[in-house]
Formats: C-alpha cells, structure tokens, sequence
C-alpha cells in the first residue's frame, strides 16, 4: 500500500549532507556527518538507527532547518503545492514552554487546532489530568508524552522525531507507536525517526538507515516492503535480527 | 506581615536614632509627618508629587521601550552588540550633569528636555540589562519556536519575554529609582517645580524635615506601588516556578 | 607663638576665595597670628553641610540662614562680609527699559524661589503693581545655565548673583536694575550686608580673640583689593575671566559690596529687611518666625 | 573592529554636531582634548581623576560585596526576603541626595562618609539584580549539589555564581556607571577634590570644555576598562555557550 | 553470593512512605506515593519500575534527601560507621555544570579520585575524546552517559539511578549495565535502579519491586536468588515473562 502510493509521488523530502563539522569551544573542529544522502517521498517513514553520539540529532537539525552550517543540501516540499510543509519536531529533550500549561504548550505550536482535537489528543497520550498542570510539575516521562502531542497537534507534512519514546514504560511506548501509526497513514506525514530501539525501527519504518561511529555515513539500508498493518510478530523478529546483525543491535 | 513588621521595625529605629542624634541632625518621624501634612493641607505636596510622577512616568516608558528593544536586539545580534557597545559605555559614564546641561541647551528649559533627559540617563542601563537577558536566553526553545513556525510576535511573547522577565523585572525596579533619582537634579537645575526643585530648595535653607516630608512621600508611592501592583503581579508571573522547599 | 588655627570652607567660585587668595598673598593671615585652613568645595549647599558636619569653623552664607538655625536651637552668628546683591540683567538692545517692561517676558530667576534678591524684586515690582510670579514666565534653574540660556536669547532677561551679572556685563549686557537700589523704595535706608562670615557662638567665645583678629585680617585684603588692579589679576583664574575690562567691572561691583556700616545699623536693617522678607517668602522661608532671632549677629568684644 | 569604527563614527557624529551647534552649545573634540591635554600638564587631572577612582574603587567593593550577598540570601530565603523588602524598597527610593547629607551630618566632611554615602546609594541596586538572579536558580543543579554533598564554597563557586554570572555582570555594569554618577554628587556636595568637584566648579563657571574634558576622560578610562579587561573576561567566562547560528 | 554476604549485615536503607502529595501550582493536591515499605541491605540492588508519571522519581528523591516533605521516614547508614553514606545518583536528566568540562563535572563531584580514576572511567564510558568538551558540545547520550560516570566516580555506598541506560543504544547499555554489577560488588554499593527496561531490572536487581499507576503503591517484589554473575539468558527471559506478566511489560 505505501509502495503503491509512494510511486510518481515526488519526493519530499531530498537531503545531502556531505560533511558536517563542529568546532567546539576548545576551537578544535570535529567532523560528525559524511556523506549522507537520503530521500524520502511522502508517507514514508524513514528510521535512523546508530550508535550514541554519532550525529543522528545533528542530522535531524539539518532536516529541520536549524543548523544551516553544513556542506549539502535539504530540499524539502510541502503537502501538495503548500509551502513551506508544516513541521513537526520531536526533540531529545521535551523543549516545552515551562510558563506555560501543558494545554497551552499544545495550543501554541497548533493554533488552528480545536479544542476537542486537543481533548483528544490529551486523553489518546494519557495526559488528561495534567491539561492544566505546568512542565515543571511533570515526571520526564509525562513532559515526553507532551512534547509529542505537541508534535502531533500540528497535523505535520514533515515530522522529525528524536527517541520519541524513550523514559516511556513499555506498554505506553507499544500505544503511542500505534498512535504514530495512526498520524502517519491519515496525514501521510513524511517521517524521520530516530531511535535506539529495534522494535521502533521494525514497526514503524519503511526503511532503516544504519549509521556508523562518528563521523556518521550510511552502513547499511534494510528496507522494509511489507505494510505496517500487515507486520507479523515472526516477521518483525526476522527484520530485527538482520539489523542487529549489521551491526547496531545489543550484543557484543 | 512579616513586611509590615520589618516596616515597623524601620520606624522604631529611625526614632531612636533621632533621639541619639537629636532632631537637628535627624527629624523624627512624628515631625516628617506634620511637615507631609502641612505641605498636603497647602496643597504643595500634590502638585509637586504629580508633576514629578508625570515626568517619572514619561522618563520610564521611553527608556523602557526604547532600551528593551535596543537590549535585546544588542543580546542576540553580534554586530549590532559591537556597534552599540561603545555607545553604550560612552552614554552610561557620562555624568547624569553633563546630560542635563546638554539637554537643557540644546532643547531649550522645557519639559521635553527634562523628559529627554531622565530617559537618556536610564536608558543605557535597561539596555545593560536586558542584553545580559538576551544573551543567556535558552536556544532550545527558540529552535522550538522555529520548528513550529511560530511568529515574531508569538515567539516575542510566549518564548523570549518569560525569559527576560526576571531581567526586566530588575531592570524596572533599578530604572524606577533612578529615574526618580535623576529627576531630582533635573528639576534642581532647571525645572520651577517637581519633588526635586522642594528638596533642591529646602537644601538651600537645610530644612531637613521638609527634604525628609518630600522624600518619605516618594517612598511611601513606591511602596504602595510595589506591594498593591508590582509584587502581585510578580507572583503571577512566576506561579510556574516551584516552590523552592 | 604659634599661629592659632581657623578652618574655613568656601566656595572655589566665590568671592571668599579672593579674598583669601589676597591675604594669602600677602602674609597677613600670618601677620594676624592666623594659621587658616580651607576647604574648597563646588557648590553653596556643599558649604552649608560642611559647617554642620562640624568639618569647618567659619564659612559664608546668609543671616537668614543663621536666624533659621537659631530658631531650631542651632547657635550661629553672623558678622557682616558683603552687602552686594543680585541684578536684573538684559541684552544691550532689549525694550526693556523699566521694572513694568518685565510683564510677560521671560524672566530666569536664579536660586529658586525662596532667594533673596528674587523677593526684593517681586516686593518693589508689588509696589508698582506687577505681580512679576504670576505676570511674567518665571524659569528657576541653576545660575550658570541661567546665564547661559540668557546669552543664548532664550531668556528676556535673567535675576542672577552680582559675580554672574558682572560676568555678563562684562559680556556686554545691560543692567536693567541692581537689587541694592530697589532697598529704599521697600524702606531700607542703607545697603544692608546680606552675606556674612557665619561660626558657632560657643566657638566665637572660646577664642575671642581670634574671630577678631580673623575679621580684621579679611577686612585689610577687601581693601587691597578694592583698591588694586593688580590684585584683580591674582584673582582672575578663580573667576574665570582675565581680560581688564572684565576685571574693572568685577572691582566695581566688588568694592559697592563691601559693608562699612557699624554693626548695630547692619542689625537694624537686617531687621527690617526680615519682615519684608518674612512677608514675601511665608514660612517656606522663615519657618514660624516671626522677627530675626536673637542674637544673630556677632558684636566684637572691641 | 567594529568597535573601533563605531567609536570613530561616534567621533564625528560629535564633530558634526559642533559644526552645527556652534562651540558654545557644544564644544568640539579639538577644544576638549585640548583641555584635557592641559589640566593633565599641570597634573590637575591626574590627581582628580585619581582620587575619585579611589572613591569608586572603594563604594565599588563594597556595595558589590555587601549587595551580592544580601541579594543572594534574599532571592533564596522567603523570610529575608519579606523582612528586608520594605528596607530595600526605601534605600532604593531615597534620593541620593538625602543619604549623602546625613552620611556626611553624621559622619562629619570625611572620606569615610563619602564612600559610605555612595556605598549605600549602589547597594539596593546590587541587591535587586542579584536577588532576581537568586530567584531563577536552576533548582536541579541545586539538588546535584547536595546529593554530592557539594560543600558550601564549592556550591557557590562552582553551581551559583555561574548562573548569577550575568546578573553580576550587569550589576557590575551598571554599578560603575551608577556609583560614578554618586560620586560626582558627593564630590559636588562635600569633597574638596576630584572629578565631581573639578566638574561642579565648572559648572558654577560654565565652562563646558572643562565638564566635557573631564567626562571623556573618565568615559575614556571606563572604554579602556571595558576593552582590556571586562570583555576578554566575559569572553572567557562565557566560553561554555554555543555560538548562536 | 550476594545471599551470603547479606545475611548478617544491618539494613543499609530502610525507606517507609505512609504518604505524598503534591501541591501543583493550580493549588489542587494529589497523592503521588501510598505505603511505600522498602529495606535495602548492603550491596542489594532493588529495581523499581512503574508506569510513567506513577511517582518513581519522587521515591528516589525522597531517599536521597532532596524531598522531606512526605509523612514517612527515610534512613540510611554508611559503610561500617561511616556517616553520612557516600551517595552517588544518575538524575533522570543528565543535571551537568554546563560550565564545566566533562572532565571537571566528574572532578567536581568526585574530589577524592586520581587522575588516573577518571581517565579509566572515561574511557570505560567511551568519553575519552569529550573530557574537554563542555557538556552543551554533547549529545544526550554522551551527556547521560557523563551523568553515570560521576555518580561511579564517588565510589558510593548508596547509588540511585533513575533510568540510567535511557538514550543509549543497546550494545553500549549492554556494556555498561556490565560496568554497574561490576561498580556494585566491588563496592557494595546498595543501589536503586528505576527503569522502564526489564532486561535492566533482571540482568542487575536482587529484587524487582513492581509499582502501580499514581498514586503508586509496591503491586509486586520478585526477587532473583540466582547470584548476578550466574544468571543464564533463559532464566532472565523467564523471570522478564514473569515481570510482564504482573502487568508492567510491553504488550497491552
Ligand atoms: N513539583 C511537582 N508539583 C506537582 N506535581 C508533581 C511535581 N513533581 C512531580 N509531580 C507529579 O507527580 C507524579 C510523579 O512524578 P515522578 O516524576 O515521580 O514520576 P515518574 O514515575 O518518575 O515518571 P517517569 O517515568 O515519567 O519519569 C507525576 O504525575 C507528576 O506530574
Ligand atoms: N554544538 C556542538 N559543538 C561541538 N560538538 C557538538 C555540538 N553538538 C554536538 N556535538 C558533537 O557531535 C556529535 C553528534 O552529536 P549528536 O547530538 O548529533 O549525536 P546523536 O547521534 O544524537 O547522539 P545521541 O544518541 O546520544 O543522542 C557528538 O559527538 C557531539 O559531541
Ligand atoms: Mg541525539
Ligand atoms: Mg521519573
């Protein structure tokens, strides 16, 4: 079905990064990017997965426009002719407004939202009871759970998600990753997630770009043909397997 | 309570000391108080009061509005910081005086030169520290701002502002005091009125209590101000914030 | 013997600063057995606070002040040192020729509202029925900007202390009338010494002999310097000015302000004039006094 | 560089404008440097400037020393906070010129009442910016500090006097200029030296050169300050920020 | 092992909670914590997991001491008689000086080690190449990861750890869940480790104590006999099943 859609859907997402340095205080300069070239069409979940530190959050800012100080390119079109795309960010940290509610924080990034969309969304990721209730007195987990609403809320064209659902107890994750199934079919949102977790990867994406140690370039691409409703237990282990294999999995 | 306590306790202290020191070296409270009240029933007290809470004001909105904008525009942006420092280092150790005088003979003996004066007196100094403000804002939440396209105005409002309160709460504590601090010479050198020309007359003829009457009326403002206006709404602006245990 | 110590402060600008540099330059503070330590300070009010913080003996200032103080139980006491007043000055080419001429011109009036040759002025306008506080536009300020603003053409025309109007004199504006001549007309025979070297009572008693010695040494230097251009040129740096004519204008309006008249007149006078002034300037000025107090004035034992 | 030429820029700005305004209301760079060159011949200029550096230098220590800490205990303890509020809200709103004639009625014309005097205008301001600063302490790093059982010195030296870093750089900032703008008061009123002095007394005579001479030359000591000490300072307290894009 | 070495020592932590509330801002209270009994003895290491925002944050807060305001009491003993115990804690953000050096933070909270206890601790962290960088220049894994490195540097008797393999992948979690058995049998550290993982709280706890959903009471302890260095996979496995079945594991 995605594949379906996917063809003589132009792409929406085309990125090439190749190289990325950071100088640090020290004034020394390190590279964290080499060579990535990525794209994605719309509706297509792409899953990074990589060793810590090696530059997936760095690649995300790219995408997002917030780092510009690079050697590439990102092109990235809108649903449709609108333009620029909406976006939607999850980032590592939960980036709320801490003056502001968790209601508030919600109605900021997604002014055109309703308020019952937002009742919705605020019962869908159990947050109900905390509408009213400020960041500051919310377990990380909770500020988590908000910062994806609030991603969410937006309806994105674009959305860009680090370790959404990490601090999140196992059951709660399992639901919101049928939840981010659910956005990404209705909105055909186009999707970069970044993730430790295999299961994640498996679940959600598309395809898996492998990244390496730092400086991070392309290992490896498991692409994944089969539907995300129709992912069998014995299928998803199977595909788990073959990324740990190459190399990014828990063993040794 | 516990303020008014500490209020009391100031009063009990100045009176002991006025009598250690003897009310030529110290007037007392109870003879500020009759020096307030006849300068009130004669009606002196208001006009002065009010003129010089009108240029107060005046002063404070400019230099507010003009040295926030200038501070955070100095905070976020590396060459206006560079161009605007020296400006602002010239401007902040020129002597209040030289200001004045300045003012005073270019714009002529008017009100307008007086206003013009407090507020370029005060206004280096609420770019001092809004720029400090700016430059520690947190650019998490800006690059949140950006991804989620919010405006200038949202991001004005929602994401930098919250940020600057505590910055411009002190800013404006400091700014009103100094303020009122640089009116006084303003009116002593060239205004036929104010809370300033009283004292700078007073002085002449060292009439301590009538220094003291005006002076502890401007105090008493500020108070009123502060605890009816000021302090509430700071706990409103900060009811995010934990209570620290 | 060793010189006897008498701790002054005074104003760099003022005229007391002449004078000493006069005595100064002649040794006559020495020839009096007097070893005068002064303190220069910027401004008048600077003065005032120095004689009550007990950081000088003797300083310049007015009787009225001195009665004021007595009147809160403050013991000082006056002796005459100069009897020049403030001026009206205008430009060379201004219509204003007579008192009435001020109504509705701008008029700048240094040293506030409560300042002596400003309530002379308003009571002699009084007389001839200008109320100059409600019938002119008034600017208060400081005299130097005041002066200034005058030159600028900003101001009709300025009241200032003599030194500033004989600065602007010297610059070529007119005298429209001198304080000390509107006196008779508010019925004061003399020109009563306004200022005076002011010191506390008890210290006045514990070395008479000393405050004597002390006027006396002033006395001579206000006599050379009245009596000598070149003294004026010793002068000129303090006041800011050296060009002779300049200097000539200052040693004519100097010499008019020094008082000659014996003690018991000056008092009489002072007096008066309180009354005048008690009525003009209210209790902002004088307090709940009603009459000069006591003892105001110093009398040498000799 | 950008300084530099903003500096020059400021230069001519001010030429200009003598041009325009004429010498009289506005006396050039030339007859100022002139000025000063000459008081600084005869070495009036040096032990003026002198002795009211050590005016500043002194108010400076000790209005930052007292104000920081008083700031810090009243931004972090509710109750100091309460109690010394009323106190601070009058020691703010006190004319200056009211603190600096009872400083020197009761301490008599001396040094010491002098720097008191300025002393004690600067310290609410201190207390005001290092209390807002207090009041915004990250609380986790307060509580990594304890579970490390972080001692005392270790705690303020290394968790709060980073955070308060910019609250103290304005108050320093601003303290400078403020206790600059007090001493030429003080001066004014009861010192028979230094700047405020050499700058009262020419206003008495309305020299502007002399004013302005003397202005620049502080404002020039306080540019150089700014330049070769407080800025590579800033710098390099502040390394640990990210560049902003 | 651990058995052995447990019986006959004097309880190193014994933590009782009748009760806490939060006051929110908003001025409404909710109970977080209801009847927490917990012993620890030395050298024990208790799990604890929860459904996000239960309140498993607030216990490790009440036992460091950073939150006295509960109805309950807290004691902890130090190694013989050593009072205060040395405490050692990963908060759930990595709380770093930003204005210090990887390499100071450590120093910092750890005054007592050499030069050469950092440079091994770093490098068993693969933090050898950011001792300099400040903690801005890092990812959030490096960061966490700076976090677990200092709580290890002071040596504790007491280690709290709140979540401290979140945002890491899985191999280098691997590796240093290895590090932590090895950090508390030498030190004997009592530990408590608050996780969403099951492979955490079974490869390393002595006990697993399960809590409900807010307010959080103990549902369940499953305690593991099997000394750590002799748990086989399958035993794990069937002890994680265990755990999933009590009602904290990832299917619905
Ligand atoms: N300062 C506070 N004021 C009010 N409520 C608070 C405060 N801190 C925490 N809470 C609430 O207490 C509950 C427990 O928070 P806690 O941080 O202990 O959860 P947690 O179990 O650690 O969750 P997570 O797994 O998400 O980290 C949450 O519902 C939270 O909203
Ligand atoms: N502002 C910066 N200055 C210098 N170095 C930086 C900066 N930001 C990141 N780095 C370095 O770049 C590398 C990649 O960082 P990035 O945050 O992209 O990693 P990541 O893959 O997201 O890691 P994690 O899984 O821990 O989140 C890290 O080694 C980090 O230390
Ligand atoms: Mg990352
Ligand atoms: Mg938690």
């Amino acid at each position: 079905m995605n594949d379906a859609l996917r063809a003589g859907v132009s792409a929406r997402l085309e990125l090439h990064i190749a190289a990325k340095q950071y100088v640090a205080a020290s004034g020394a300069r390190h590279e964290v990017l080499r060579e990535i070239v990525l794209s994605l069409g719309e509706g297509e979940v792409a899953a990074i997965l990589g060793p810590s530190g090696c530059g997936k959050t760095t690649l995300l800012r790219i995408v997002a426009g917030l780092d510009t100080d690079f050697d590439g390119s990102v092109t990235l079109a809108g649903k449709g002719r609108s333009h620029p795309p909406k976006m939607g960010m999850v980032f590592q940290e939960p980036r709320l407004l801490p003056w502001r509610t968790v209601e508030q924080n919600l109605l900021l990034a997604a002014p055109g939202a309703s308020a019952a969309a937002i009742d919705r969304l605020l019962a869908d990721f159990g947050l109900s009871s905390h509408a009213r209730h400020f960041p500051g007195e919310l377990s990380l987990g909770l500020a988590r759970r908000v910062a994806l609403a609030r991603a969410f809320a937006v309806e994105p064209d674009i959305l860009l998600l680090d370790e959404p659902f990490a601090s999140l107890d196992a059951r709660l994750a399992g639901s919101l990753r049928h939840e981010l199934a659910k956005l990404v079919s209705r909105n055909r949102a186009t999707t970069l997630l970044v993730t430790h977790d295999v299961d994640d990867a498996t679940e959600l994406a598309d395809r898996i770009f492998l990244l390496s140690q730092r400086p991070a370039r392309i290992i490896g691409i498991v692409p994944i043909e089969t539907p995300r409703s129709l992912r069998s237990p014995e299928r998803l282990a199977a595909i788990g397997r073959d990324v740990i294999a190459r190399g990014v999995g828990p063993e040794r | 309570m516990l303020r008014l306590a500490s209020l009391a306790l100031f009063l009990v202290i100045w009176l002991v000391g006025t009598f250690a020191l003897g009310e030529r070296k110290l007037p007392g409270p109870p003879a500020v108080a009759a020096t307030i009240v006849a300068e009130a029933r004669s009606g002196a007290l208001f006009a002065n009061v009010g003129i010089t809470l009108v240029r107060v004001v005046l002063a404070f909105v400019l230099a507010m509005a003009i040295g926030s904008a200038l501070g955070l525009l100095m905070g976020r942006n590396r060459v206006a910081d560079r161009l605007g420092d020296p400006w602002l280092v010239v401007l902040l150790n020129l002597p209040a005086l030289v200001i004045i005088v300045l003012a005073y003979v270019w714009l002529g003996l008017t009100e307008v030169a007086a206003v013009a004066a407090v507020a370029v007196n005060k206004l280096p100094n609420t770019i001092v520290t809004v720029r400090e403000g700016a430059r520690a804002l947190d650019r998490g939440l800006d690059e949140m701002g950006r991804v989620f396209a919010f405006s200038r105005w949202k991001k004005l409002r929602h994401i930098v502002l919250p940020q600057l309160a505590p910055y411009l709460a002190a800013a404006m504590r400091l700014g009103v005091s100094l303020i009122w601090k640089i009116v006084l010479v303003v009116e002593l050198i060239g205004r036929p009125n104010g809370v300033g020309f009283e004292i700078g007359t007073a002085f002449q003829l060292f009439d301590m209590p009538r220094i003291l009457a005006y002076s502890c009326t401007f105090v008493l403002i500020m108070l009123a101000i502060e605890t009816l206006l000021v302090q509430p709404l700071e706990r409103r602006a900060s009811r995010w914030r934990l209570r620290t245990a | 013997q060793a010189a006897d110590t008498i701790r002054l402060a005074i104003l760099k600008t003022g005229t007391f600063a002449w004078e000493l540099a006069v005595m100064r330059a002649h040794g006559l503070d020495q020839a009096a057995g007097l070893d005068i330590q002064s303190t220069e300070l910027a401004t008048p009010e600077a003065v005032e606070v120095a004689l009550n913080a007990g950081a000088a003996d003797v300083i310049v200032s007015d009787w009225l002040w001195v009665s004021r103080a007595r009147q809160l139980g403050d013991k000082l006491v006056f002796y005459p040192y100069s009897s020049a007043l403030g001026a009206v000055m205008v430009p060379q080419d201004s219509s204003i020729r007579t008192l009435a001429d001020l109504k509705g011109k701008k008029l700048a009036v240094a040293g506030g509202p409560l300042d002596k040759s400003w309530l002379l002025l308003r009571g002699a306008a009084k007389l001839e029925g200008l109320d100059l506080a409600s019938q002119a536009s008034i600017a208060y300020g400081a005299p130097a900007l005041l002066a200034e603003k005058t030159l600028q053409g900003e101001m009709d025309a300025t009241l200032n202390f003599w030194n500033f109007c004989a600065a602007l004199e010297a610059k070529g504006m007119r005298r429209l009338v001198g304080i000390d001549d509107l006196l008779p007309k508010l019925g004061i025979k003399g020109r009563p010494a306004l200022l005076g070297y002011i010191f506390r009572e008890d210290w006045a008693q514990a070395h008479p002999r000393l405050v004597d010695r002390f006027i006396e040494a002033t006395r001579q230097a206000k006599e050379r310097l009245a009596s000598s251009d070149e003294e004026w040129q010793r002068v000129a740096p303090l006041l800011g000015a050296n060009d002779p004519a300049t200097l000539a204008i200052f040693r004519t309006r100097y010499r008019q302000g020094i008082p000659r008249r014996p003690i018991a007149q000056e008092e009489e006078d002072a007096q008066a004039l309180f009354s005048i002034l008690a009525n003009l300037g209210g209790k902002a000025l004088v307090g709940d006094a009603t009459e000069l107090a006591p003892g105001t004035f110093y009398k040498p034992a000799s």
